[in-house]
């Protein structure tokens, strides 16, 4: 789903007719010239559920920055394997504990870090990925954005959750790194067809044209002039895929693919209570809160980003 | 001047804008009679399409239409009625015809299903009948083969046919009153004329009214037989139509004349053609453009444009004066016609 | 068509036995994989396999796998062994019938011998029959089976390896293509219960074999209820849509108990789990860097609260084993020395060995650091979270472990391979000394299932002599011997034998469970008419009904 | 029309050829052995699973693995399942008409809900009600699959049961009942798996509905139904819906792949013996040929989606359709297409 749509970047067309009112009028002569990015901010500032979305995202940001100060307990750490297994939320373990007697509040806070850094560095590689693969396409056209394009098609038609279980299955075991590569190179599809739709439109523009004219290599005109100008929809893509990933990581660690124990992250605590969720409620249901409550954060800011770049857009797939 | 039909009284129309309130429409009142075809001119952002919607309250949030406005018809406050009600109304006993032949038709549904519901929605007539009103009132507004044309979508008609279609749905059902907004402006020249003889010819026949919005001038003189002229969201002058083309007494009126071509009203013997004569050097423009409704200027609204505006017009905003019965002007120029006198040539109303 | 004659002649017997009658509906957490005996390997399988398919003889409650002691006839009504014990000749019960009326005869047993040793069958059981040399069909109710030497345990081998299976029916079928044949979707058995129905990922269904030579079963039917997980299967049991779940997980334990409807019984799993090392690596080329020093194996095991994970994982339902062998196997010994938790001596030993604790904790000596990669496999939760107990005891004698779960095929593969550090393992044992032979003698690091590549002569030679020693008391010294020297070496860490816990339905009057098949007294199972549940009165004639749509 | 169905079926098996390949590759490559179900029982020697790998050719080389596996495909023989004990086509004839119910109950459902959620949400736009939903569908949107499938299993089942906790029907009475008994057994158990499975999607076609549905308030075509005196909600729905329409009907190829992906998770948790569980087993028990024809399967779903969502495109927007009679209008319907 490509959307191409008029740019709002060219600004109100103000031709003032007749001599006598060479000036703009009062209002527009008192709007101070914004840059883009303030104007985007202008624009997003006044989406109240993207307001929301950033202050729910900074604060969860916040508390697991500071993870360390909050926790009460180590997160990885067996307290009493014995007395203190897997009981239900109380005033000291206000989550519970996991069935090694581990504060479920504790990896919760510690496991958003290892979630959130996987779903931010997994989806930048994904953006970059896409963005060059996309750009290539898009700027070279013809045959080679062809068969590129179909190669995307091929892969946008496996199911990432399959592509995932299989890719994973070819490592073996998968380090934090080793995930966000897995997910990061398998969620770049959808932005590589954003970005290849927008060159396309972008590259026969007359300032492109320009650009080469004076003399400005393919590369060159693709980096200075063109990429900046699909800036916002890779942006969106960016957060869109932040959600995305935090879900996915979430979903793999529930099919025992995920962080190496004994590190937390959101999915795999949910995991130790996977098979047991009717007598461990509490491990699948509160990290469950903490993932939903950071992905509606999210895709609020996506949102708002998108609505503040482009206005009159749809909504995207949902991979 | 027998009873209006239709009756507007003192309509104001604001739209809260993040630039603060736009007074689109600022205070209009207007009549139609029965039978008669009213032109209602002005450049765009004048208000006046706004005034058109508010007749059929089609107008949208963050459009209001203020407490205090009256729009009448058989007796009734339109604007005091209860939706259902006024749903009656609509494409009943008021039609709209809208400026956008290629947008203004549903893509998705076929002519003929989009005529029949009209008649569907207000008669209990049923699938069948509709049906052939539909194609009757095809065949009515000269669309050739109406059978198959009803049976086809928008896309695959030309855009006079276009028109036609939807000066069919806006006739079904008789309304007393017609509202066209620009209903040629979208049309190619040859196309634009053919559209208006018939406008004028189903008006003669049905004997309805119909308020004309156009920015065309020179559709004025063909059709109407009175014009009022808009200007900033209120009326500024209001003449029958050889009063008004002979002896526009606003400045912006006179503006307006001098920017078109070479006019003559209807009944003159160049017809529609009319327009087509010289004079192209003589045209001048009005300058500037229609200030933002957020920020109508003090005084007259007009006088910043003006040439012949002085300090008062700046300082006081200009009541409408009754030129005569049927003629009213919003110019302090009406009050003070001596000033006339100092004016250009241009603008004291002489039209070659 | 067979079925339904034998069926509709069941009816008199059925309605003539007023305590006949019921459903048990048993939840299972995994599906039925095959319905051949001869390829039964999950528990499933086997309780599918034990229920339609009868062996010549059985072992009994008291398990014995030395000598005859304790074994009950089955198709067998008796049998008689040779002067010199090097065979053993079985007469058939005349009465027994496969389930589509033919006769069960000598020429069955003998096929099925032949068929379980195919080399082109694959038939996992087939090492286990080794030492048999052939069978012999004196006349049609007498099968002979020779040796080729004598040993305590042949007697077993010979019957418990085996279901006799229908040679009329299978005759035909190349071994390659009995996997996928008819006969493997519906099987024919001579057991007390019948086949009836089997949908994958549904359900399977077995009706009592009312015309059985050993007598009707008091129920009527056996329906093995399946879900694919452990959570859906305890709620089928909790929801009354189930009457068994044979393993009920300890934090269930408290909601069954409460229930008035269900009974919870105990019962022990021939199975111990253990934290394997692997003494040689690259595929057991070469010693491993870690694990061939016998004081840092002593070491590690000694710093492992055992006790304390048991605790953790199994609650009380669970064993710490002294050895390789779960209690009231025929190799158990309970006396068999066990190392000691003791951390102080653990980090004594190591420190005495050369290995100093680094600023971070972790232990060194020189350029190595000890650490080593502890494999899981994702699909046991127990094991990962022993894992993770362990890492963090381990830890604390300065011992870096990285838990790695894999997927069990992937588990698998380094298994075989010999390339791991060390592995959360877990053996289900038939009970028979014979275990001992495969997985920890020198002999299984080729052959069997020794992928730690422990080797000790002595060891050998110890488990050698006990399987071919017939005193009992001589027999359980050579043992305790050979588990001094395992203990001694430390090749692993004994953890857990787990104890299950049934949830039973408490309508259902239960017979005794044993340990290496639970259902093994189902046919004695009854539901008071009292207290029946609908699911109770279907009676065995709707079933051909529901068979004809 | 029929040219253009034909080029679109070569192009989805050239994927489909070009997605099983590279499944065949990644998973071969992947380290495990097919044979790990033998692995608890420490009787079964290295000697029977050395027999069993020859047996079903694992033994061989993987190009020679390739060769006979597509002339085995190409004789219609998908291969033997290690895992099940049975041929494929066996395992994926079994599995697929429950993904096919489950996946069609939620998708009429998704879209169903979507659209009036998205409908309801427009008609009253700016109030509590629209912002109510708006976030409810945000936060569904925002849900992982399989959490909202376990808390759902979690209340709905075990906390307040009301609904069987998994399978497609009541193996133990299901035999027993009569057809609407069945019927309604078949029910019981759909329900929980479907809403489940729609909800997720619901929220999304409801976001884009949404989308769809302001994008075109604006247009010319709903003043002229206003001014000829329709109702709000007939506006809302025959003229305003039917031309918001076309861009969701896009979403249904690609809510297809959507639905496989949340099939797999719902299917997992919820017992449901689909091609969804199918595969994941079979990814986890490395049971190569499953694997193999779920991948196929995927792709032919997710080929045919988007097959089927741009022949409904065509049915629903007339200008994409060839119409009979294009005597007056034929250059503008090409531009007005374009």
């Amino acid at each position: 789903m490509t959307v191409t749509r008029p740019s709002e970047r060219g600004g109100a067309v103000w031709v003032p007719v007749g001599p006598r009112d060479a000036a703009p009028p009062e209002r527009e002569r008192r709007r101070p010239a914004y840059g883009p990015w303030r104007a985007l901010w202008r624009r997003y500032r006044r989406d109240q559920g993207a307001v929301v979305g950033l202050a729910v995202l900074a604060t969860i940001a916040a508390i697991i920055i500071a993870a360390p100060l909050l926790a009460a307990y180590p997160p990885d750490v067996p307290l009493d394997i014995i007395a203190l297994k897997s009981q239900p939320p109380s005033w000291l373990h206000p989550l519970g504990t996991d069935p090694v007697s581990r504060d479920v509040l504790s990896r919760v806070l510690y496991g958003g870090r290892v979630s959130l850094a996987i779903a931010v560095l997994a989806a930048l590689t994904a953006a970059t990925v896409g963005t060059l693969y996309g750009a290539i396409a898009g700027y070279a056209g013809g045959a080679v954005d062809a068969i590129m394009m179909r190669v995307t098609d091929a892969c946008l038609s496996i199911p990432r959750v399959l592509l995932l279980l299989t890719v994973a299955a070819l490592w073996g075991r998968l380090s934090i790194g080793g995930l966000v590569l897995v997910l990061g190179f398998t969620g770049w599809f959808g932005v590589s067809r954003i970005v290849r739709g927008e060159v396309l439109a972008l590259r026969d523009r007359e300032w492109a044209i320009a650009a080469r004219a004076l003399g400005a290599g393919a590369t060159r005109t693709l980096l200075r002039h063109i990429l900046p100008n699909v800036a916002s929809p890779i942006i969106v893509a960016i957060a869109l895929g932040i959600g995305n990933v935090i879900l996915l990581e979430a979903g793999l660690s529930f099919f025992g693919v995920g962080v190496q124990p004994p590190q937390a992250s959101w999915g795999t605590i949910m995991q130790d209570g996977a098979d047991q969720v009717r007598a461990l409620w509490w491990l699948t249901v509160f990290p469950g809160l903490a993932i939903v409550t950071t992905v509606m954060a999210v895709h609020a800011v996506a949102d708002g980003l998108r609505r503040a770049a482009d206005p009159r857009s749809g909504y995207g797939a949902r991979p | 001047m027998t009873e209006p039909l239709l009756s507007i009284r003192d309509l104001r129309v604001t739209f809260a804008t993040d630039g603060g309130v736009a007074r689109a429409v600022d205070g209009v009142s207007l009549d139609l009679a029965a039978g008669e075809i009213l032109g209602l001119v002005g450049e765009s952002g004048c208000g006046k399409s706004v005034t058109a919607m508010s007749v059929l309250r089609l107008l949208r949030p963050p459009a209001r239409i203020e407490p205090g406005s009256e729009i009448w018809l058989d007796g009734r406050d339109l604007l005091a009625l209860p939706e259902r009600a006024m749903r009656s109304i609509r494409g009943r006993r008021i039609a709209m015809v809208f400026q956008e032949p290629m947008t203004a038709l549903n893509p998705v549904l076929t002519i003929g299903h989009q005529i029949a519901e009209v008649v569907r929605v207000h008669e209990r007539a049923s699938r069948g009948a509709a049906r052939a009103r539909a194609v009757a009132a095809l065949e009515q507004v000269g669309v050739p083969d109406p059978d198959l044309r009803a049976r086809q979508y928008p896309h695959q008609l030309s855009g006079g046919t276009r028109q036609r279609v939807l000066l069919a749905m806006a006739l079904v059902l008789h309304p007393a009153v017609l509202i066209a907004d620009e209903p040629t402006t979208a049309l190619d020249v040859t196309v634009q004329a053919e559209l208006l003889a018939l406008l004028a010819d189903l008006q003669r026949r049905l004997g309805m009214a119909v308020l004309l919005i156009t920015h065309d001038l020179g559709v004025v003189a063909e059709l109407a037989s009175r014009v009022a002229v808009m200007y900033a969201g209120q009326l500024v002058e209001e003449a029958p139509v050889q009063e008004l083309f002979a002896r526009a007494r606003h400045p912006y009126t006179q503006g307006l004349l001098e920017a078109a071509p070479r006019l003559a009203p209807r009944d003159g013997p160049h017809g529609s053609g009319g327009r087509h004569g010289g004079g192209a050097g003589r045209l001048r423009v009005i300058p500037g453009t229609v200030p933002p409704a957020t920020a109508w200027p003090s005084g007259c609204r007009f006088h910043d444009r003006c040439s012949a505006a002085w300090d008062r017009c700046e300082r006081e905003a200009p009541p409408s004066h009754a030129v005569d019965a049927s003629h009213r002007a919003r110019c302090h120029l009406a009050a003070e016609p001596e000033r006339r006198a100092a004016l250009p040539v241009a603008l004291t109303g002489s039209v070659r | 068509m067979v079925l339904g004659a034998g069926c509709g002649g069941s009816g008199g017997i059925s309605a003539g036995r007023a305590d006949a009658g019921g459903t048990i509906v048993v939840a299972l957490a995994a599906d039925v994989r095959n319905l051949l005996p001869a390829y039964a390997i999950s528990t499933q399988d086997q309780m599918v396999a034990d229920l339609m398919f009868d062996r010549l003889a059985d072992p009994g409650d008291s398990l014995n796998t030395v000598g005859d002691r304790g074994f009950l006839p089955r198709l067998a009504e008796r049998w008689s062994w040779s002067a010199d014990s090097l065979s053993i000749t079985f007469h058939l019960d005349p009465r027994a019938r496969w389930h589509d009326g033919v006769p069960v005869r000598a020429t069955d047993v003998r096929f099925t011998y032949r068929l379980f040793t195919d080399t082109t069958a694959a038939v996992p059981a087939a090492s286990q029959l080794a030492a048999i040399d052939s069978v012999t069909t004196p006349d049609s109710l007498t099968a002979t089976f020779w040796f080729k030497h004598r040993y305590p345990e042949q007697f077993f081998d010979a019957t418990y390896q085996m279901h006799i299976c229908p040679e009329h029916l299978l005759r035909g079928i190349p071994t390659s293509a009995l996997l996928a044949s008819a006969f493997s979707k519906h099987p024919v058995g001579d057991g007390q219960f019948r086949f009836a129905s089997w949908t994958p990922g549904s359900a399977l269904e077995l009706v009592a074999d009312t015309m059985n030579y050993r007598g009707r079963p008091k129920l009527d039917r056996v329906i093995l209820s399946i879900s694919p997980n452990y959570g859906a299967a305890m709620a089928k049991l909790l929801a009354g849509d189930a009457d068994l779940f044979e393993s009920v997980h300890p934090d269930n334990l408290s909601e069954v108990r409460r229930r008035p409807d269900l009974t919870t019984i105990p019962y022990d799993d021939p199975s111990y789990g253990f934290l394997w090392f692997n003494l040689r690596t690259a595929k057991g080329t070469r010693p491993h860097p870690l694990f061939a020093d016998r004081d840092l194996r002593r070491a590690l095991s000694m710093a492992i609260d055992r006790a304390a994970i048991v605790r953790n994982v199994f609650d009380t339902l669970a064993y710490v084993p002294p050895g390789p062998f779960p209690r009231g196997a025929s190799n158990a010994d309970p006396s068999a020395p066990a190392l000691p938790y003791d951390t102080m001596r653990a980090d004594r030993l190591l420190d005495s060995a050369g290995w100093r604790r680094g600023s971070d904790g972790i232990r060194r000596k020189g350029a190595r650091e000890l650490a080593f990669t502890l494999s899981v496999p994702t699909s046991s939760k127990t094991r990962q979270q022993i894992a993770v107990l362990i890492q963090d005891q381990l830890a604390h004698v300065g011992a870096r472990v990285t838990v790695d779960p894999m997927e069990m095929p992937v588990l698998m593969q380094r298994l075989e391979g010999h390339d791991f550090d060390a592995v959360l393992q877990n053996w289900r044992t038939d009970g028979a000394m014979d275990d001992l032979r495969q997985t920890w003698t020198t002999d299984a690091v080729r052959h069997g299932a020794n992928y730690g590549d422990y080797a000790n002569p002595t060891f050998d030679a110890l488990v050698d002599s006990a399987l071919t020693t017939s005193d009992p008391a001589r027999v359980h010294e050579l043992l305790h011997r050979a588990y001094t020297i395992l203990d001694n070496d430390a090749p692993a860490v004994w953890l857990y034998q787990p104890r299950l816990v049934a949830g039973v339905h408490r309508r259902l009057h239960h017979a005794p469970f044993r340990p290496d098949a639970w259902w093994a007294h189902l046919a004695d199972w009854s539901v008071p008419v009292a207290d029946r549940l609908p699911r109770d009165n279907i009676g065995l004639t709707a079933r051909t009904t529901a068979q004809a749509q | 029309m029929r040219s253009f169905v034909v080029r679109r079926l070569v192009q989805a098996v050239t994927v489909a050829a070009a997605v099983t390949t590279l499944t065949f590759v990644l998973i071969h490559l992947a380290p495990g052995d097919p044979l790990a179900g033998t692995m608890d029982d420490p009787r079964i020697a290295p000697s029977v699973r050395a027999h069993w790998r020859q047996v079903y050719g694992l033994d061989r080389p993987l190009p020679v693995q390739y060769v006979r596996f597509l002339t085995g495909v190409a004789r219609g023989d998908l291969g033997f399942s290690v895992s099940y004990n049975e041929p494929v086509i066996a395992v994926i004839r079994r599995a697929v008409p429950n993904t096919l119910m489950l996946a069609g109950t939620a998708l009429v459902l998704s879209f169903a809900a979507g659209i009036l959620i998205a409908v309801i949400q427009v008609r009253r736009e700016g109030t509590l009600t629209d912002r109510a939903l708006g976030a409810i569908s945000l936060g569904l949107y925002s849900l992982p699959d399989f959490w909202l499938a376990q808390v759902a299993l979690l209340a709905f089942s075990y906390w307040l049961p009301i609904f069987p906790a998994g399978g497609t029907i009541d193996p133990v009475i299901h035999p027993y009942l009569g057809p609407a008994a069945a019927a309604l057994d078949r029910v019981r158990h759909l329900v929980l798996p479907a809403v489940t499975l729609a909800a997720l999607t619901a929220a999304w076609i409801a976001r884009f509905q949404r989308a769809a549905l302001l994008d075109v308030a604006a247009d010319d075509y709903l003043r002229t139904a206003r001014a000829k005196g329709l109702s709000e909600w007939t506006i809302l729905v025959r003229h305003a819906l039917r031309n918001a329409l076309l861009p969701v009907i896009t979403l249904f190829g690609l809510s297809l792949s959507a639905f496989v992906s949340g099939a797999v998770f719902v299917e997992k948790v919820f017992g449901w013996p689909g091609i969804g569980s199918v595969a994941v087993d079979a990814v986890g028990a490395r049971d190569y040929p499953v694997i193999i024809a779920c991948t196929i399967i995927g792709s032919i779903l997710v080929a045919a989606g988007s097959l089927i969502a741009d022949l409904l495109y065509m049915l629903a927007d007339p200008r994409l359709r060839r119409a009979e009679g294009d005597a007056d209008g034929g250059a503008t319907s090409a531009v007005a297409g374009a």
